[in-house]
């Protein structure tokens, strides 16, 4: 009967979809928990540890995600055509990833990484410039007067970067609108350093 | 005054005399009967419209005088205050009054949704304008006397109660705010910060009001911004303090001239 | 201090009003105790007891009701010219109250109770007329066919009646516009016996 | 009219002549800068009071206009009408008047979220009046036609604006279910459907310009609630239909006699 | 200078996919303004217009969506493997369209469309139910006694049908959900015109 | 037919009105983008470049809006009277543009732009006074010391003249209110820089 | 360390409680299926199946139920005093479950079932009496003219009961109140029935 | 008659469990007033008040409390296991209650309170961490330096506690968020009085 039929294979097509999504969701939950323990393990660097200590706590957490995304990719090589179609059941947990990666790599070599997604990772170094005021305050109240100038450079570039883009996307104008906080609040506690005669002199670069 | 239970003791007696019944089937009664209470929603009706209308004109006309009183400075506060003064009587004069005559005895209750915003911007302006002449808390007392004094020809007068006094006081907290961040840089520090302890006095009182209070919601909510107003005041104290406490090796002088703050030696 | 000397008093008289309020909703819970049972016995109406039958069990807690409103009233002399303040607390009890008494009057003499509130009133008339086409559906089940024609007669007169009031755009004007419902129904039902010719000829009133 | 592109010029011409510095920076002249802005300021504010107060009161009137159609029936037909078209002219003189007086040129557009809900109302109450006396739909032309002679002595007239109309439009067959329901029950059952008929023509076009109306969140749920009303006018037609349809076989006759539906032949 | 190299390369991918979006949305409109004069025409329906002269205007339409979705499936084979990414710019426009496909051919046939994305189609069967209900109460009013027992018949099967998904999808589950009262008011309908007699009698199936 | 001939007008002039939003909004869109040119060579300011080479790059786009402004202009002469119809559409770019104007100005002259629309003007004042907070102190940090004397001159002076008006409670009164902030943050510079004794000593002006 | 201790004992806690929650929620969802199975099996009654048929296909159900609650109960009896903790994770299933329970019982013997937590249960009695209207209706259509009665009787007798309940509860009061509409309506289908003479001679009873 | 027997025993259970709510309401009603004063104590901290005079208000409310907490124990002892059911009527009220005793043993010992139901107490302790920003604002205004340094240890640490747990439970997550910006205050507050030399020298730890 022509209508049973139908249904028949609308149930199939629903049942794996559902499935597919479901092994997405698992990954992803796991991919979090990783991304958890490397985010508190980086924010010991605002207490003020040394920057080699705080990384080899982040980067033990870097062979994790790097399974948990092989088999990410896995699952979605099963479904060719269909990347997009869940993209939203991994994108925020990719986020946190890039943004983290980022900021532990920025905090190693005072670099940005390279190589990923456009959108995820535009977002990504807006989220990671919101933790480098507190990174600066921090830094300087335990005597590293060096700090606020490397870092304003560091953050006035990547403004400067971002300004080109032509923002079309919401969520990612929203996230840079905020960046202009983060870079005025470097700013002054630059000012600050730099009023009160702290700041090393400057070297030619 | 005792109009109203008077109303519930005919509804008790029309269920003693459930039995005895009125005949009133005939249809010209009910039409009687229901030509008065046509009367009596279409006169409702109008006065909620004449109340509406006059709080409009209550909270225009308050919130010039809130915009006056923070136009005083050191200079000209006493000019500015009075025509604040003056202004808050006129309204009171001639727009809180329709609302007296507006709202006796029960369309008081009755009504309040009408114009209770009305009232509280009212309160906050009268509030506000005392603070900076006085330093002091105007009281309700003190408002209803003044209403008191427009309707002496009415048997009720109108009575701000409680509840809208504290509803606009709270507003009150926000203005108060504006007023200190404005004196601080008119370097009149110790007034900012004898803004700081009057409004943390209020706000600890109402957080013992606040959740005893008729309908609280909007009281919650104006809780929150008003802690957030506290916070900006106690914040801009802060700053100052520790900016004036500063240890300049430069001056080689360690004492504090708040005087100094804020104010800008200009040619003014 | 004044400032807490006020607000020592404002606390005194939240807290008056406060147990006000309190014992309003203590009697008001009692009322509609009352009401309950009363209810109930109304709608055996619809299961074809005799009119007298569900009379007597309504009447019977009319005395009860007349004690609580005693109570109520007396609370309310307490605190002179607040009448409406607490009107929320005991406003929906008291509409159903009337309802109910205006139904048993009417069951009991096919006359509209008077004296009453305006605004209450007519919310408990639009109540009553909802009862009404569930009254005829059932009584003509139980072989009273004399019972659509008084009832439409009734409901035509107090339809005309309300539409001499202007209404906002409220819970009254909604319940009035339910009313016109409760009209077509009973108009039907009326026809539905007629065209049967079961209904009985009509007797000059 | 074309008053406001030509700030744009101005705003075009700043442009061109930013590099000449116009020297404005002494404090005198920025406070007289100021007291401009703060007389515009103030007479638009007094503007929206006066254009809201306006509302209130056309809002008001119209809603009595549409309760007074409501009473009209196969009898008093003529005198109800009458006497509701009266008060409807009363409206427009009376009120609409004062709205036309205020809302010349930019600030039709700029003021439209004081007046809208007052304007739909009236366009509800003006064309529910029209679809009683002729059954027809009373169109934005002549409406307009009648406030143009409120304004002969100013410029710019005010004209009711096609969303306003189409705002009011669905609101009205709200008024038209109800009308529909009183009409079955009066026994005029040819009268509901032809209400069914034109509602259903309303619904169908406005299906057409809903979604490309400005702002259109509004009209949306205008929309859901319009359907809702074509389907109780559809079902109650229904209803009378089915039920006169019914083969009676006591009667043993077959004809239909809507006229005999739901006109009780009491002697009244 | 390798930030702004990357920024650079991020514009770059940000415009062209910008690009195809804005595309994508203006035939999307196009779509949209077809479907409301397609919709126009179907709710003649209602007003006891023949089936033929409805169908006549609805399809004259149907011409136009074809020119219209292929230019559509042009746009997205431009960029493989992004079919779901930007889904959601043409999903709502495509799901009103296979509803109004669903009716009109229904309508012609009194059968079920096939061939259609199974979630797209899913949503849509639910949104033509709800168009039945008013039509079979229509047909009747005009003289049409014999609908309301086909339009039952297809509706149930079209229910049974569904009953038998694992419905997930949050959405999908509330459309159906709302099925349920098109279901019981089309029985509702055929009870009236059945207890009066009314029903032509049943050919034997 | 009437009621169709007057849909069928009101659809010819929803048409025509969403055919010049359109065309407003594409213009808009336009200057959207000259402004943010603009934007990111102004905030170089605050990267310490002179303020004659800030003014070049922000200038060579004055032109360009120059003509775009005359599109929109004669778009909205082809409808007379509907200037705040469309004004949503154009509203928050022309704001900036003032703003930046205003700022450019001010930078070159230290005066303040005269004509413009006054709600336009005086939002615009509010923008520009929460750049100058960041101006400052990023001027001191690059060793200008005058800076905050005259800043806070002119702004002392901008938030008297502000308090001339009556404000809703609304957008304006808001940004009035961070003023006020960004006042004091220019005198706490100004006092950093004066008890240091390295503010210049007083010209008469 | 004291603080980290006494949160390692949170943590314990957390992860317990966590798990718990994890456990009872899964069996929940395969409780769930089986209820849309039994359901679906179920609504056949109102296209005229005959009740053996239709229980037949229910009762294949309840097996499956009982392993799945014994599983639950398990579960439960691993965390003594703290049944009421999970709650939630499991009422609203178990409320379904016992309105099918109740319907198909009430198929087979009329009756009401006996034995289940008392407000769960009424609950569900209200649930299960919103299908009788669809029932009523069904089987009149289909010719069975002596179902209306029945259901009647049965409607009114729980409706009566349930009015002597003190509903403090506002769910339940909820559905409750909407158990009126069904009797009413039930009410509605008997009077259409006993009017045109369709209904069946009473048995003395 | 069974159905009767049934509601009748159903009666009993709600009026039972609805009494035993009952007297808990009341008791969580009189704790709120208690906590209620025992916060405005609390609040005078804020007025440099000194610590002992604040505790000593404080602590008057504490008894109280006591006496209050045994009776709500007492109610939960008459009816085991259902511990759970009647949690959330006093929920708010004991989070309120920890709040207050873990501010107010903090000021007196600076150490934390231990031994409370982990849920509650975790709430609590987030919620605690609002008051102490300003706080530490407020002492360093009264001219106590020391008070940030101290207070930043406090919550550095307890933020790291927070971090190892895995927060499901979203109220907790979104309380837990919230303190970041609590910590991030403190350290502005630290970082402002140590740069303008104003923290004193710290002790060798
Ligand atoms: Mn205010
Ligand atoms: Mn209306």
């Amino acid at each position: 009967y022509s209508m049973e039929t139908q249904f028949e294979h609308f149930r199939a097509q629903m049942e794996e979809s559902g499935n597919i999504r479901e092994r997405i969701r698992s990954v992803a939950s796991e991919i979090e928990s990783a991304l958890r323990v490397m985010h508190a393990g980086l924010l010991l660097v605002h207490q003020s540890l040394s920057a080699a200590e705080v990384l080899k706590k982040a980067n033990a957490q870097i062979e994790v995600l790097r399974v948990l995304y092989d088999r990410l990719a896995q699952i979605l090589s099963e479904c060719p055509g269909q990347y997009y179609r869940y993209h939203s059941d991994w994108r925020s947990e990719t986020q946190t990833a890039v943004s983290l990666l980022a900021f532990s790599q920025w905090l190693e070599t005072g670099s940005l990484l390279t190589h990923a997604e456009a959108e995820n990772k535009l977002g990504c170094l807006c989220f990671m410039s919101n933790e480098l005021p507190r990174y600066v305050v921090n830094q300087v109240t335990a005597g590293d007067y060096d700090c606020p100038r490397n870092v304003l450079k560091f953050l006035t570039e990547l403004h400067s970067a971002f300004r080109m883009l032509n923002l079309r996307n919401d969520f990612l104008r929203k996230k840079f609108d905020g960046m202009k906080y983060d870079l005025r609040r470097v700013e002054e506690v630059y000012y600050d350093v730099k009023i009160r005669g702290l700041a090393p002199a400057e070297s030619t670069t | 005054m005792a109009a109203k239970p008077h109303r519930l003791h005919q509804m008790a007696s029309v269920l003693s005399s459930a039995k005895k019944p009125r005949m009133m089937s005939t249809n010209s009664s009910m039409k009687e009967e229901f030509a008065k209470h046509a009367d009596y929603l279409n006169q409702l009706n109008d006065k909620r419209e004449r109340v509406v209308k006059a709080s409009r004109d209550v909270t225009m006309n308050s919130k010039k005088v809130i915009f006056q009183v923070h136009r005083a400075n050191k200079d000209n506060r006493e000019e500015v205050l009075s025509k604040a003064e003056k202004d808050l009587a006129a309204v009171t004069e001639q727009f809180m009054s329709r609302l007296v005559k507006e709202l006796k005895g029960n369309d008081f209750w009755k009504l309040r949704r009408a114009y209770t915003f009305a009232v509280q911007e009212y309160v906050e302006a009268a509030t506000f304008c005392r603070f900076c002449r006085k330093g002091s808390l105007l009281d309700l007392k003190e408002i209803n006397s003044t209403l008191l004094q427009l309707s002496d020809q009415y048997e009720e007068p109108l009575q701000i109660n409680a509840l809208d006094y504290l509803l606009g006081l709270a507003d009150l907290t926000g203005e108060l705010m504006r007023l200190a961040i404005g004196r601080i840089s008119d370097g009149e520090v110790e007034y900012a910060e004898k803004i700081c302890r009057f409004v943390q006095d209020i706000y600890r009182e109402l957080t013992l009001l606040a959740p005893i209070m008729d309908d609280n919601a909007d009281m919650k909510k104006k809780m929150e911004t008003m802690l957030q107003s506290v916070m900006k005041i106690e914040n801009a104290c802060f700053s100052v303090h520790v900016r004036g406490s500063e240890y300049i090796p430069l001056l080689g002088t360690n004492d504090v001239d708040y005087s100094f703050m804020g104010l800008p030696d200009f040619d003014s």
